[in-house]
């Protein structure tokens, strides 16, 4: 049996967290190749059906990405996202799904570093709770 | 066909007619002019049935007191004809030229031969009741004639509200009648009578739209049926012609007029009543005779004027009286609390739009149902139904007026949906195939 | 049918090194809609941008992924090959295969495979996206600026002499502000004055600027690029266009009042400038204390007017004004003390604020520079200055007014140099000397004897002979309490956001910062700029500064203003947020989250529906979020395309 | 599609325009005309009527079904087309940015292990095997998201009480599914027909032989649409509103006095189910009812159905019922159906475009109400 490798969805800001993730890249960090990630304008605009709809796509964990508060670039969309993280974190709770496939983090435009080890982090935590049952197919 | 074949009748020169309106009319008349004896059995007081009730006609606008009156005069004047009003027939035995039908004669507490139709009674008596000969637009007496032409011109008393009858009090009926005709005593009789044919002309009853929530029947006061209209617009009839809207009886500045209310309609009856368009133009025409100002709306499905001159009525109709016609059937009616006014909803078919349309009254083009009774009659008479609860004919292309009892015969609305002058055909072939029987001819 | 033109830059090797691009291509030009895939050594160099530019136009590709670096480096490349073919530019997609996949991963296949998922989303999101085109909307080149303190001069002066229109508005009878107030400035001594009279001055006679003076924006509408404004110009009670400024009715008036601009330490007439040098030099008739509008009688004014410019019954007029930007540079008002009861301000006659012995200094004040005790005009020798009045107090204002240490060291100075034997003590919590040349001046307070205590004042009371004020205080290096009495106590007052600022940021959709003044739309990167587009700000408005730091923002708000009017028509950016009308239900919460006001409620039919200002949308999505029922979208960031690249992400549909 | 047309009875139609006429959707919204859409049909247009944004637009509210002359079965028909498209690749949208559906669909996997049983506080009885099964339907998710303008769970833990107090202690199951109500009604016939194994399953297991549902949408969804499912069985599926007005017939609860109610026909509960008068029983025996113009057959949407069609014109129909409600003098607007009570409340959240004072009339959940007025509580 080949090792889980979970698969990661990051909805990255367009202003920090995108550009985390690309000096993480000029910096050549390495992080593990589970993540694809997908552009936003802002945190604020990632949906929480976004969140689940990509839990029921199957994946093993999402990630919403955007600037430190205080930095958002559109003044407060962090913020928001924030409380429609918790929104989202109530109704998965009572679905029976596991709160820590979803992880926000706050991620400046210079924190590749900060980037990276999230990634890390966040795979290996995936990698314990092993497959997301939605992804497994009847 | 199991009454297939040929037999011979005897001598026999009576005919029942069952129902005295225009169609039971025309057959007793045609009979009785060609020797037979009739006796012209109606369940009303006076016969005339619904076309009595009309007041103009399609599509020459002939008042239709006026062509029929002299009609049901002759009826009562024929001594040919006997007319049983009041009396619903309970039984036929027999066969075809040999029949025995039992009438009961209902109890009206008058004595027929002495009533002269004064009407010194009606105008003493206390009770007031609705009138639903006018629609119940106003009230009658418990002693009354249906209208002042009512053939025969014979007072009823309405054993229901009459207080005498009632309660034991009051007899001013009585004390004021100079032929001494009134009789509290009177009780229900039968009669049996010998004929050699029946012909059942029951006509039709007037669907209510009462449960059609969406029209609001009953609920809103501008709101009304057809036969009310009719009745309101007719000189005789309880406003005196006038056209009155609530709430200050001020006449309607638009009208719409509703086809197919209960009609076409598989949740109800799923036929076309056949009438209802021209009868809509016409009132819409008599509406703009009236009040050149008045607006009339017509709400269709399709427009069907199909009879000799009724396509040019129709389009006269659009022409010279402005009647808007609406390809459509309206969903919803809603009125405005305060002002009474009515809120047509309606989907505008042509040019695919939903609109709502402001009126001040509607009028819904009911559906014309079987007579009540219809399906006891058929018992009675052992005729089937049809579908719809009108009569069956044997066949309906090649034996219409002919029934599954040989001898026993069906004309006007009572057979199949149909306006006055194809009713008035039926009663004259149904005259003619009982003229058969009665003659002894061979069917 | 959509044609999709994929294109996989090598990038030398930093991409090739560790995705098999040729593999790659492969792969991606079986994907759906895809016409064609190329890889190829360098995308971005001239041959690359030929390779795409010619196979739109031969091989009619109506979308193009580009799968190379970050779409931060060459998208705008990219978008122009596109334009250039005829190829509307929002039709491109960038795979960021080489930040986000060759130089973050090692594994050949799995980088690969990691590269083919990003194209794949790139490809499912290009499919969807729809042709934009950026609007424009007209500039009207010109400012207004709200305030003509030193900071609305300074920006007017400078936006006028590049050369744009400007229309400036003072709610005061002259221009000048709080700086005209002032006697001389820190740390260098200069005088007030003279610095400030040249420049109002220079505004009164530059063609490009039209003064307001005595006038107040009453409203204000539009976007960026095309604001109008609604100016009150209020009555002075007398023809403008006729007043010569001869000053012969301010001296015959009769009447005399405290005198505001004089902070109540001297009188002035009913009909009365605020200073000789007041531009312009037209009175005012003070309509709560004129003698004739009050009673009926007097009428010396009209007499005496030697060019019956009087006009009692003149009423206000509107002017409506058309402006590109504007700049608000509406200053401060200083702490009024009163409420702080334990400095006995208003009770004790010989305690006054920093503003009033500005006043007492100024050598065209009340006293013509003598500072003189008010409860007997005797010259006070000895005097205490008390920091922090209203300032860096939890119950009062929790920031520091930045001014009030140097302006109390500067004032003393100034009084131990007319009266050298005078004591002086300054109580602080901290001198903040901070700026250029301000820590000497400090040092040479010191050297001339200023007595500096630290310690918070906790009382200040009244010895009632002398009517001397008696400073009770706790010094913190002594660890004691003293009690010092003194002849005179001035208080430090701080700056408060001007009295009418709440109704400017109102009309102006600005946002307040927790101190009230009007807040900037970054802290550190847009300290002029508001968050509303074509707003900026100058001096105090945003926030307590000294007069070099105030006249350095009017320069940056004069240049934020100039970066939109010198603009004949603005770009505005397609990727903002739309109204779908059918759908909005109205409820406004799209609105409350829009930080830009781009968002408004308008009436269709009979229903409300919002309405993005498309000159203001800012993209952000926020509202997109907001809206219960998928009403807005963001335009190529809609639902369908994030639920499509997570599809193609995640492998395939449910 | 020609099945869909056959099985509806689209033939029929004569084209009258008495459902576009009667409909509430097309009275505000001139592209939608439920006539266009069977004419269309009757004319092949299988593709129009599939890629058209019309088709999701129907509320399926029946308000036509119930009046067509030739009975032809428009919500069914719209359902069916609807399927037929989502097979083509349309999709319905669906309020919360797609949220609610998806939390439908993630319901129908096999292996979930779902938390909704967190609203059962100690004083209320509960059993998990019995011979009465309430079905709580969606209220655990509507609490998670609108837990800001209406109380969900109130009506769950209402009906608990109720049942208690008729010394019934319903089965509530953890691994109930939502009905897949929205899902059939959006076209994913597909995961309904998951969901309804999946709850078939657990019913079974419970042992009951009466469900109750508080959720019009669920009574219709167990009791028409799983019919295939719960063939062979002999279970009687009630209406909360039928439970308590048939307890109030044997006086078996007693109910005070509550004031005077005005009373919204969910369209599950009436139109599709011809349930009318046993809400209103409960109502009458609780206080005064006071009709509104338009009631029972002719009673108003909520405007959003199966959360795919909430619109500018939706709210403006809520803002309609809601003074119409209100004109009534009526001291509250009862409703039994959860999705009518969040819909309203929602119409008159944050800005409304008419006065407050005409719309201001609190909307309680019969159950809820029931419950309040319960006596000796």
């Amino acid at each position: 049996m080949t090792e889980f490798s979970p698969r990661i969805v990051a909805f990255c800001c367009n202003w920090c967290s995108y550009v985390g993730a690309d000096l993480a890249g000029t910096s050549r960090l390495q992080y593990p190749d589970n993540i694809r990630i997908i552009k936003v304008m802002c945190s604020g605009q990632v949906f929480p059906s976004y969140i689940l709809k990509a839990l029921e796509l199957g994946a093993d964990g999402v990630m919403v990405a955007g600037c430190h508060i205080g930095d958002c670039h559109y003044v407060s969309g962090n913020k928001k996202a924030q409380e429609r993280v918790e929104t989202l974190l109530r109704v998965m709770k009572t679905l029976g799904l596991d709160p820590r496939r979803v992880r926000l983090e706050w991620i400046s435009a210079s924190e590749g570093v900060k980037f990276a080890n999230t990634v890390k982090e966040f795979v290996e935590e995936v990698k314990e709770l092993g497959p997301n049952q939605l992804g497994v197919r009847e | 066909m199991p009454h297939a074949g040929r037999w011979q009748v005897n001598e026999m020169k009576s005919v029942l007619v069952i129902g005295g309106g225009i169609a039971g009319i025309q057959s007793s008349l045609d009979l009785a002019n060609r020797g037979y004896h009739i006796y012209l059995v109606e369940r009303e007081p006076s016969i005339g049935g619904h076309m009595a009730l009309l007041d103009k006609t399609f599509p020459t606008n002939d008042c239709s007191m006026c062509i029929l009156a002299p009609k049901m005069n002759e009826c009562n004047a024929h001594p040919n004809i006997d007319i049983l009003s009041y009396s619903e027939v309970m039984d036929l035995s027999g066969n075809a030229g040999d029949f025995t039908a039992r009438v009961q004669r209902k109890a009206r507490y008058i004595n027929e031969e002495k009533c002269t139709g004064c009407g010194d009674c009606t105008a003493r008596c206390p009770s007031k009741v609705p009138n639903e000969y006018n629609g119940n637009l106003d009230k009658r007496k418990s002693i009354f004639l249906p209208y002042p032409q009512a053939v025969p011109r014979v007072m009823t008393i309405d054993r229901e509200h009459c207080i005498y009858l009632t309660k034991g009090k009051c007899g001013n009926c009585k004390k004021v009648c100079n032929a001494g005709a009134v009789d509290y005593e009177q009780k229900d009789t039968f009669v049996d009578l010998n004929v050699a044919a029946v012909i059942v002309a029951t006509g039709f009853d007037m669907f209510d739209p009462t449960h059609m929530q969406e029209y609001g029947y009953g609920k809103y006061a501008n709101v009304i049926t057809a036969m009310e209209y009719e009745r309101m617009i007719c000189a005789s009839g309880p406003t005196g012609g006038h056209l009155e809207t609530a709430p200050d009886k001020e006449h309607p500045g638009k009208i719409a007029f509703i086809q197919c209310v209960g009609s076409r309609d598989l949740q109800h009856n799923p036929y076309c009543c056949s009438v209802c368009c021209m009868h809509a133009i016409k009132e819409s025409i008599l509406a703009r005779e009236h009040y050149e100002d008045i607006k009339p709306y017509i709400f269709y499905t399709d427009l069907r004027a199909v009879g000799k001159g009724f396509e040019e009525y129709a389009v006269r109709g659009e022409k010279e009286y402005g009647i808007k016609y609406i390809r459509g059937r309206p969903g919803q009616i809603i009125e405005d609390a305060s002002t009474k006014k009515l809120t047509v909803w309606y989907d505008d078919t042509v040019n695919r739009k939903v609109k709502g349309l402001e009126v001040d009254m509607a009028v819904l083009c009911t559906s014309l149902i079987p007579a009540k009774g219809s399906d006891k009659l058929a018992a009675i008479l052992d005729i089937e139904l049809d579908e719809y609860g009108l009569y069956k004919s044997r066949d309906e292309l090649t034996a219409p007026l002919d029934t599954r009892r040989p001898g026993v015969f069906i004309a006007g609305y009572c057979q199949s949906p149909k306006d006055i002058p194809e009713s008035v055909a039926q009663g004259s072939g149904a005259a003619a195939r009982a003229t058969e029987v009665a003659g002894g001819a061979y069917i | 049918m959509t044609n999709i033109g994929v294109y996989i830059c090598h990038c030398g090797t930093n991409i090739a090194g560790v995705v098999d691009v040729e593999a790659l291509a492969k792969r991606v030009a079986k994907l759906k809609d895809v016409s064609l895939a190329r890889d190829y050594k360098y995308m971005c160099s001239n041959p690359g941008q030929d390779l795409i530019r010619d196979d739109i136009k031969h091989r009619n590709l109506d979308r193009v992924v580009v799968a190379a670096c970050s779409p931060r480096m060459h998208e705008n490349t990219y978008k122009k090959v596109l334009a250039s073919a005829g190829l509307n530019p929002f039709l491109l997609e960038i795979a960021n295969i080489r930040e986000q996949a060759s130089w973050v991963h090692l594994d050949k296949e799995k980088t690969t495979n990691k590269a083919f998922d990003l194209i794949n989303m790139a490809v499912s999101k290009v499919r969807m996206d729809e042709p934009l085109t950026s609007m424009s909307a007209n500039v009207i080149q010109r400012v207004l600026v709200i305030g003509a303190g030193i900071a609305g001069i300074q920006t007017s002066l400078d936006i006028a002499n590049i050369g744009y229109d400007v229309v400036l508005v003072e709610k005061e009878q002259s221009i000048g502000g709080r700086m005209s107030q002032l006697g001389k400035t820190f740390p260098t001594l200069d005088c007030s004055a003279c610095i400030l009279t040249p420049k109002m001055v220079e505004v009164s006679s530059n063609p490009r600027i039209k003064l307001f003076t005595y006038s107040e924006v009453e409203e204000i509408s539009g976007f960026i690029g095309n604001f109008k404004a609604k100016i009150r110009k209020k009555s002075r009670g007398l023809d403008e266009s006729l007043c010569t400024g001869c000053g012969l009715c301010q001296e015959k008036c009769p009447t005399r009042v405290p005198s505001e601009y004089d902070e109540k330490m001297g009188k002035r007439k009913a009909i009365y400038t605020l200073f000789p040098q007041a531009v312009p030099n037209i009175p005012v008739i003070d309509r709560a204390s004129c003698l004739y509008i009050t009673k009926g009688k007097c009428g010396v004014c009209k007499k005496v007017c030697p060019v019956g410019a009087i006009d009692y019954e003149r009423g206000d007029e509107f002017i409506e004004e058309e402006v590109g930007a504007v700049v608000v540079a509406s200053g401060f008002d200083p702490f009024d003390p009163t409420s702080k009861e334990e400095y006995g301000f208003g009770i004790y006659k010989n305690v006054i604020t920093g503003l009033q012995l500005e006043r007492l200094l100024h050598a065209a004040g009340p006293t013509q520079g003598e500072v003189v005790r008010p409860s007997d005009g005797a010259v006070p020798k000895r005097i205490a200055f008390v920091q922090c009045v209203g300032s860096r107090d939890e119950h009062a204002n929790k920031y520091c007014s930045r001014v009030c240490c140097m302006y109390a060291i500067k004032n003393a100075l100034l009084i131990k140099e007319h009266h050298p034997e005078s004591e002086i003590f300054i109580y602080y919590i901290d001198i903040r000397a901070f700026g250029k040349g301000y820590e000497e001046f400090y040092k040479r307070a010191q050297e001339k004897g200023i007595k500096f205590m630290r310690g918070r004042v906790a009382e200040i009371f009244e010895e009632p002979a002398s009517r001397n004020p008696v400073i009770r205080a706790d010094d913190t290096l002594l660890g004691m309490v003293t009690e010092n009495e003194v002849d005179m106590v001035v208080l430090s007052v701080g700056m408060i956001p001007r009295s009418d600022s709440s109704r400017i940021q109102k009309m102006l959709g600005l946002a307040a910062s927790p101190d009230g003044f009007f807040m900037e739309a970054h802290a550190k990167l847009r300290p002029v700029d508001t968050l509303v587009d074509g707003v900026f700000l100058a001096g105090t408005a945003q926030g307590p500064k000294d007069i070099p730091d105030t006249v350095a923002q009017a320069k940056g708000a004069a240049s934020g203003a100039l970066g939109v009017v010198s603009h004949k028509a603005l770009l505005l950016s397609p990727l903002i947020s739309e109204v779908d009308e059918r759908l909005c239900r109205g409820c406004g919460d799209c609105k409350d989250v829009c930080e830009y006001g781009a968002i408004e409620l308008v009436t269709l039919d009979t229903r409300k529906v919002a309405k993005i200002n498309p000159a203001i949308c800012k993209g952000c999505g926020s509202c997109v979020v907001a809206c219960c029922n998928g009403s807005i979208k963001l335009r190529n960031f809609t639902d369908s395309i994030t639920f499509a690249m997570l599809e193609a992400a995640l492998g395939g549909a449910l | 599609m020609k099945q869909i047309i056959k099985r509806t009875k689209a033939y029929y139609c004569v084209e009258c325009g008495k459902c576009s006429g009667s409909c509430p959707v097309a009275r505000v919204n001139e592209g939608f005309s439920p006539r266009v859409i069977v004419e269309r049909a009757l004319s092949g247009m299988k593709g129009e009527i599939e890629g058209d944004r019309e088709l999701w637009t129907c509320l399926t509210c029946e308000a036509c079904t119930t009046k067509c002359p030739s009975t032809v079965k428009f919500s069914e028909f719209i359902r069916g087309m609807r399927s037929s498209a989502f097979n083509s690749g349309y999709t319905s949208r669906c309020s919360q940015g797609g949220l609610l559906h998806s939390i439908q669909r993630v319901q129908s996997y096999r292996d979930l292990v779902q938390n909704r049983l967190q609203w059962i506080s100690d004083d209320l009885k509960t059993s998990t095997e019995g011979e009465v099964l309430y079905f709580t339907g969606c209220l655990p998710y509507f609490e998670n998201l609108f837990s800001g303008f209406v109380n969900p769970l109130e009506i769950a833990r209402s009906t608990v009480k109720i049942l208690n107090k008729a010394g019934i202690s319903p089965v509530v199951s953890p691994n109930e599914r939502c009905c897949g109500h929205d899902l059939l009604w959006t076209g994913n016939v597909e995961t309904f027909q998951k969901l309804a194994r999946l709850n078939v399953e657990m019913i079974k297991e419970s042992g009951a032989s009466r469900i109750v549902t508080s959720c019009p949408e669920c009574l219709r969804t167990l009791k028409l649409d799983y019919a295939d499912f719960l063939e062979g069985t002999d279970i009687e599926i009630v209406h909360i509103s039928e439970f308590i007005s048939s307890l109030i017939k044997n006086n078996d609860i007693k109910l005070n006095r509550a004031g005077i109610m005005t009373y919204q026909d969910p369209c599950r509960l009436g139109r599709h189910m011809g349930i009318y008068d046993a809400p209103r029983e409960v109502i009458k025996s609780m206080g005064e009812l006071v009709e509104m113009n338009k009631n029972r057959e002719e009673s108003s949407c909520c405007g959003v159905s199966a959360w795919a069609t909430c619109e500018g014109n939706s709210k403006q129909m809520q803002i309609e019922r809601l003074i119409e409600a209100k004109s009534t003098g009526a001291d509250m607007l009862v409703t039994s159906c959860p999705k009518c009570l969040i819909h309203l409340r929602c119409a008159v959240h944050n800005q409304i475009p008419v006065e407050k004072e005409k719309v201001d009339i609190p909307v309680v959940d019969l159950t809820v109400a029931a419950c309040r007025a319960l006596a000796g509580e």
